[in-house]
């Protein structure tokens, strides 16, 4: 029996375990490695200061309708020779896991997991062109092996040309089902372009003329997020002892001043003091049920919130001109919280709201306080073109981490769970207990952190932790709240039309009343309508 | 000549002595005379009509008065016997949203002018109707109007005008009356005298007509029961219970129509006859068809004093009576509606509060948590409540319920 | 006596020519005499307990016959002008199912026997208590006594015995009369005759009563028009318009109850009177209040032969009549619960499929969509009805819809 | 930026995503960790033939609430000294990755993650005690190094004497929360004395005053299911590649009968001739296009199912025992289908019925037809102890996977989709659309495969691949209709007794009525009611 024993290798658990990682079947597998290559694309442009420009190609293999060839193509800095076999072609390889620091990949896993379905289902490993400024550009072909989890070179050649300076190109060949719809890459892209303002996409789809380009609508690089060392409420304990092992640090209360954020002298020794420790201990030496003590005093200190530098929100503004460049709305409001902690991780949460009026009218008064009804434009129908639903319809929500969309899992996302449980009634929308509000309306969530707790390893949901749930919940209270008073403003005046109509209806009814009581002459009637009417108008105004 | 008719039938069967010295007679009600009255009610309509013309020209915002009408503004004294009117206005100024109802209330008005004029009238659906030629400000649905209807009842109560001077009419059937009665009545159109003898309705009944101050009485009658139900009223008919113990039976059909409600005061006041109730116990029966009848509703604070019988007294179906009679088993169990105007009546209404026995007594329904109807007699036999129940509780009249 | 003053009152107002020759009488109705019928229903009684007894005894399960009570169960031809049933039965056999039921049969039927031997009456509602004293085989809910009271009409109507004489009666209100008619009834007591005189009811009216084949009648009238709503016939009756026009009115209150049709039937037949339908523009009053007066009704098909008037007509409201009085904006749409009545009638009531005429109204009703109040000529002034409408239709009667 | 790319440790990544692993807080913690050593128990003990004796501490620790020592104590086989602390201390490593058997572990991280994270929380790393038959026990204690996923032992001590003669014995502490009710160790240990009745089980937890035991009511060994080798249907493009590579034989039609089950030498032929290509083929030569034919042409062959003789059911008789032992029910059905294949694995499913009828009394019909009403003897209410619910509540379902009982995320597992979608109306219980349905019951569903696929890597929940959903909802089907039959008869039974009753209450008033008409006497009304009822009687058996 222990002969049977053996290692085994993380591609081959992935492989078996594919829709751990998004692959459950093909419509699923196409948006995910899509949605890892534009994410790893992103990244690297933000990381180098450039303005992203994305092209996603879509293709279709004649004969075969159930595959298809994917490229991805990004400005970014392009990736020198040596490390392009590691990045697409070995699961758990990348920059982002030890390093808290926001970004969208983050585990090393999702292109190269990407590259290894596409091999699975149609024997054919990725291809990757990049190429590094003032540099040739190489043309690679891989090949995985699954039980060593190692990339094989099945062809690498410098390209004497390539029309990019810079910039790194992704294919891969794999059994897949295009369709277009809610949580389709159509959707995807789309909301992407909300999301990052500052990025250009070009699509190109099965089916469609001509690709589909969202310009960029603005021309700042998101600032990078620093990286941070960890803060001391999120270290438990078996990492501290870990910590402690390995740091650099001779004397205690330079580890805890050195290895974490946020601690100073004053809060280093009274940290020491509360464990009853030395801090002139040594690190190395403190023993298990020291460190115990030590990770006890930490939960008690009172220590400052992490450093906020290492996030890089979207920011009001961003998020104001992504909704308004993909939605035809009445009415924005956006609010971004100030960062908080979960875990020791900082995280920032942002919600936009985009509502528009329910049905066709739209009321505009003038300076003198006059009220005019205006028809508005027709909205489109298919419902990737157009992020507002139908006024009956729940609130569409549009989940983002890290400015990556969320497409799937809806339910089960903490956003959604914060979204159900505040009382948008309050704010003038309509909500069942229970439910999402409805409306002719989309809720953007967006949140920022070094290290986003997905439920699964397909990240498509945010796991509902309390400190998350609550500033979710703050964020749309806010933007919710600036909703309430344009729909109570808008209501107020749709009420006042309606009044004045009223009036102009049935006041005419008191003259005939009177002048057929009265015997009136008609003119004395008119005259007391008029006189009537004046007076009622000068008790009104908006 | 149909009274020497009457007279002669009832002489004939009845089993009682009778001195003619017991013939009681009363003339029309002594309230002011139609004319008089309609001279007054177009007055007034008109009055109201010039304050708002005047103060619509004077740049003000005219306003219309009318009295609140609901149990709150009623005061109950034993002494005087009904709901009064406690004296809560409520006041309707023309603004953005009273314009349309203003607008109506004044068309309603100039509609009741003219049929006062013409001796006209109309039923309250028909008023619906009237406002379909008012272009946008008709009437939507029939609730509507009646509610307009109601306000400038109450507006003109202020001034001792009723609905029925006004014309309006409901579409209400009026109960029915047998018995030693003779209703004098006069031809509309000919004015000349018409006598309806309602111990010679065979079969039948007299209706009560929707108007009944101009109708003048003759009887040899010893009381008045008011009944509930169209079927109880039939069987003391069919078997001639009236004439037997000598009394005159009304038919309420539920909660009394305003004309009920008044015929029997008139008969109660001006004839100087007892009226007994007999009505389903059950929070209804007591709470709506018997409290209405005697001391009015809230709702027409303004006319109860007219149009309520306030010395009429409870016979029946008392919740002591289901267990004397022993009916618990042909008993409902109380509603949840039920249970609700029951805690009402001994929580908000003056009437009830005033009289510890009756609050005893929906007390005691209450615990015992059933209702039972008059025709629960006929578990012991059809006729059970005319062989027994009807000579017992009758026996001991001045113990009714208050 | 009361003939005499009747006379005197009608010629002293009538503004037609008046001659003696053209009253007309009739005596109780020319059916098997009340106590001919009674023994009948005894025996028939009888003859039922007996069968179920004796095929008891014998080891086998009893059962009962009756006729089906629905509109499939129904012929129209337009020369015999009703209802007529089509023959097909219902058995109830004694088994689990049906044992409750057959003995609360049995118990109603000995209820019955009773009644006829005393000649007593319940109404539906007392025969629902008379069951609180039979334990288990009690009724829950009156819907459960009415169900079993119906089956054993329809099991007597095969035997000429009808609910009346069963002496079951409804609790339903009687509909009033007034106009040129005198009503000859007599005192159940003492057997007297008693004559009310429609002409003299003042603002009242004479009331049906729940059985009238006892009835004799005197009328100089010319024709009857029945009425759906009480407030139309108010307006009628306070403005005399009996006597303008010389007819008797007759108010149905909806769909007219079994005595009431009862009634106008022999008034029309005994009298020899044309009677003019007067009912709302929609479904339920053509295809219920009329029909059902007209021709009888599915439930009732058994004893539609007495019960109904087959040669009533359609005065109106039709839907041409919306147009061509302009009542357009006093109508309302037709609900869907319209719409169905009006295309089951078209699909399967016998009597509507007969009459061209009548198809192409409903289907004109219903290509309107709407729905239209006899109260609706009240838009153009309250008394249009008398001075326009009715002189206008009744001068072209023989075209009034079958 | 190329200097940051680095490799990431499995044990890394998972300490960092504990809750993919079912770590997500401490109730669920301490749930996991003793499943995953009663799964090893269990499959150890099976493995070596040996009935299972289990035991299963949960201990609490003076001045702390929020740890506990766990210990889960096992008379199986032993293992090796040397393979201790791999098994243990490493994450991804085992025998049952590989191999395509039955089992209840199968991936070689449970147990291992359970120590990392009671390292993590209480910095103790866990201890394990182990005898080999015939052999000295030998006593660890390890600390796990995550950067490496290597494990450093701390002690490693031969005991002189140990209370069984082999076995293996694990404990470590950890933060946790215990508590009982649905969903907790309570619950897992209930269940699984349900679906293993060959096993003893005790169960000593805090709060109770004596061991709970479970005693085995089977002395039989489930029969371990054999090896197999990878059906062809099950194989991807990717995977075919890899296997053509490695394999020994030297021809293709012998690679294709030799590395796969169900391949004989006609259905190898008719394969290689669709695929266009020569029997005589090197595998290793077989180029990607070419292997890509081969792929399409197995997938057109006609293979027979893999062999069963991998799977181990619990079998009918096992399933009526287990739900009797554990269930007071009133009626049982059980089903074991006929294997199936989901993705070339095979797997077979169970379902197992308990059904009590609503309501106190019980009616029991004799030989004679007699119907008499019995008392029913009272349930319990604790909700572990008593797995039926109430008669208006949903039915609960019991998930297994490979005996294991799943705890967590039942609405989105394949089985309760599967139950769902089942028209239980059929069967006599009611249910409304889209809702479990309703009833005294419990339906156990147990899947029995060489790997079964569950939703995340916390195996709480079935994939609900399409050929599983049918299988179960197949089983149910079966299962139910059983039910169906009791339920109706029940129903007659009690129609029926209604009935009789119904007849002695209303014909002694037929009596009376007719009585009352006809003026009968007393003795000829007894004697018509009499008859009628003799008669009526007659015409109703049951």
């Amino acid at each position: 029996m222990a002969a049977s024993q053996r290692e085994i290798s993380i591609s081959e658990f992935f492989a078996k375990n594919r829709h751990l990682l998004g692959f459950d079947n093909p419509k699923k597998a196409l948006l995910t490695t899509i949605k890892e290559a534009v994410d790893n694309s992103m990244d690297a442009c933000e990381e180098a200061g450039i303005l992203p420009e994305i092209l996603v190609e879509i293709m279709a293999i004649d004969g075969q309708d159930d595959r298809f060839k994917v490229a991805i193509q990004d400005n970014g800095p392009g990736i020198v020779k040596a490390q392009v076999p590691n990045i697409f072609g070995k699961l758990l390889y990348g920059s982002k896991f030890h390093s808290r620091r926001q970004s969208r990949g983050q585990q090393g896993i999702g292109i190269s997991a990407a590259g290894l379905y596409a091999q699975m289902t149609t024997g054919k490993g990725p291809e990757i062109i990049s190429r590094v400024k003032r540099k040739k550009a190489h043309h690679f072909v891989l090949q995985m092996d699954s039980t060593k989890n190692k990339p094989m070179i099945t062809r690498d050649k410098e390209l004497a040309d390539w029309h990019l300076k810079h910039g790194t190109r992704f294919e891969c060949t794999l059994e897949a089902t295009y369709k277009r719809g809610k949580g389709s890459v159509d959707d995807y892209i789309k909301q992407t372009a909300v999301a990052n303002p500052h990025a250009s996409l070009t699509y190109l789809a099965p089916g469609m003329e001509e690709p589909m380009v969202y310009e960029a609508a603005s021309k700042i690089v998101p600032e990078r997020g620093e990286e941070i060392k960890p803060h001391p409420y999120g270290v438990e304990l078996g990492e501290l002892i870990k910590m402690l092992r390995q740091t650099n640090s001779r004397w205690l209360s330079g580890f805890l001043k050195e290895d974490f954020c946020r601690v100073g002298p004053k809060v280093a020794k009274s940290i020491i003091a509360e464990a009853g420790l030395s801090e002139k201990s040594y690190p190395s030496r403190i023993a298990r049920e020291e460190a115990d003590a030590l990770h006890r005093a930490i939960q008690k200190a009172k220590i400052s919130s992490p450093p906020t530098t290492c996030l890089s929100p979207i920011g009001e503004e961003r998020i104001l001109e992504g909704l308004q460049k993909e939605t035809d709305a009445d009415f924005y409001a956006v609010c971004t919280r100030p960062p908080s902690v979960y875990r020791g991780n900082p995280f920032q949460i942002e919600v936009g709201i985009a509502w528009a009026k329910p049905g066709d009218d739209h009321l505009d008064v003038d300076g003198d306080g006059k009220i005019t009804k205006i028809k508005k434009k027709k909205r489109g129908t298919f419902d990737t073109e157009n992020l507002l639903g139908n006024a009956d319809d729940a609130i569409r929500i549009l989940r983002f981490a890290n400015r990556v969309p969320l497409l799937s899992q809806q339910a089960s996302c903490g956003f959604t769970k914060a979204a159900i449980s505040t009382s948008w009634k309050n704010y003038g929308l309509q909500q069942s207990k229970g439910s999402l509000p409805v409306g002719s309306a989309v809720i953007l969530v967006h949140m920022a952190s070094v290290w986003v707790p997905f439920t699964s390893e397909a990240k498509e949901a945010i796991a509902p932790y309390d400190e998350i749930l609550k500033e979710v919940r703050l964020a749309m209270q806010e933007a919710g709240r600036k909703l309430g008073v344009h729909i109570r403003k808008g209501k107020k005046i749709s009420s006042e039309f309606q009044k004045r109509n009223y009036i102009d209806a049935f006041l005419p009814h008191v003259g005939i009343g009177l002048q057929e009581i009265l015997k009136l002459e008609p003119e004395v009637r008119e005259d007391t309508v008029d006189m009537l009417r004046a007076t009622l108008e000068s008790t009104r105004k908006i | 000549m149909a009274a020497k008719k009457k007279k002669k039938v009832t002489k004939k069967v009845t089993k009682k002595k009778f001195t003619p010295e017991k013939v009681r007679k009363a003339g029309p009600s002594k309230r002011k005379g139609k004319n008089d009255l309609s001279a007054v009610a177009i007055e007034s309509i008109k009055d109201v009509a010039l304050d708002v013309f005047n103060v619509a020209n004077s740049g003000e915002l005219p306003e219309m008065v009318m009295p609140q009408r609901n149990l709150k503004n009623v005061t109950y004294d034993k002494k005087t016997g009904y709901f009064e009117m406690a004296g809560n206005m409520k006041t309707r100024r023309l603004d953005v949203n009273s314009v349309k109802t203003f607008a109506q209330t004044l068309r309603l008005m100039s509609l009741a002018k003219d049929m006062v004029a013409d001796d006209d009238f109309a039923t309250k659906r028909e008023a619906y109707y009237v406002s379909k030629n008012w272009g946008d400000a008709k009437f939507g649905e029939q609730r509507e109007s009646d509610s307009v209807l109601d306000d400038i009842e109450g507006m003109f109560s202020l001034k001792d005008i009723t609905r029925e001077i006004l014309r309006f009419r409901p579409e209400e059937h009026g109960g029915s009356v047998v018995g030693a009665l003779t209703v004098i009545d006069h031809d509309p159109e000919t004015g000349e005298a018409i006598r309806s003898d309602c111990a010679a309705m065979g079969s039948g009944a007299y209706t009560i007509p929707s108007s009944v101050d101009h109708l003048g009485f003759e009887t040899t009658a010893d009381f008045i029961i008011a009944i509930e139900t169209g079927g109880m009223f039939q069987r003391l008919n069919h078997h001639r219970y009236w004439r037997n113990s000598n009394c005159i039976l009304v038919e309420m059909s539920g909660v009394p129509t305003r004309a009920t409600r008044r015929f029997t005061r008139r008969l109660s006041q001006d004839l100087k006859l007892p009226v007994y109730v007999f009505v389903d116990c059950d929070p209804y029966g007591i709470c709506n068809i018997y409290r209405t009848l005697k001391v009015g509703s809230g709702a027409a604070a303004h006319v109860n004093k007219d149009f309520c019988v306030p010395n009429a007294t409870f016979m029946g179906v008392t919740p002591q009576d289901i267990i004397d009679f022993q009916l618990e088993d042909a008993t409902h169990p109380l509603l949840p509606v039920d249970i609700k105007r029951a805690k009402d009546a001994l929580k908000n209404d003056p009437f009830f509060k005033a009289h510890p026995k009756w609050v005893k007594a929906i007390k005691q329904m209450l615990k015992m948590g059933v209702r039972a109807e008059q025709q629960a007699f006929a578990k012991w036999g059809l006729n059970f409540v005319i062989e027994e129940y009807l000579p017992t509780k009758i026996k001991d009249a001045k113990n009714f319920l208050p």
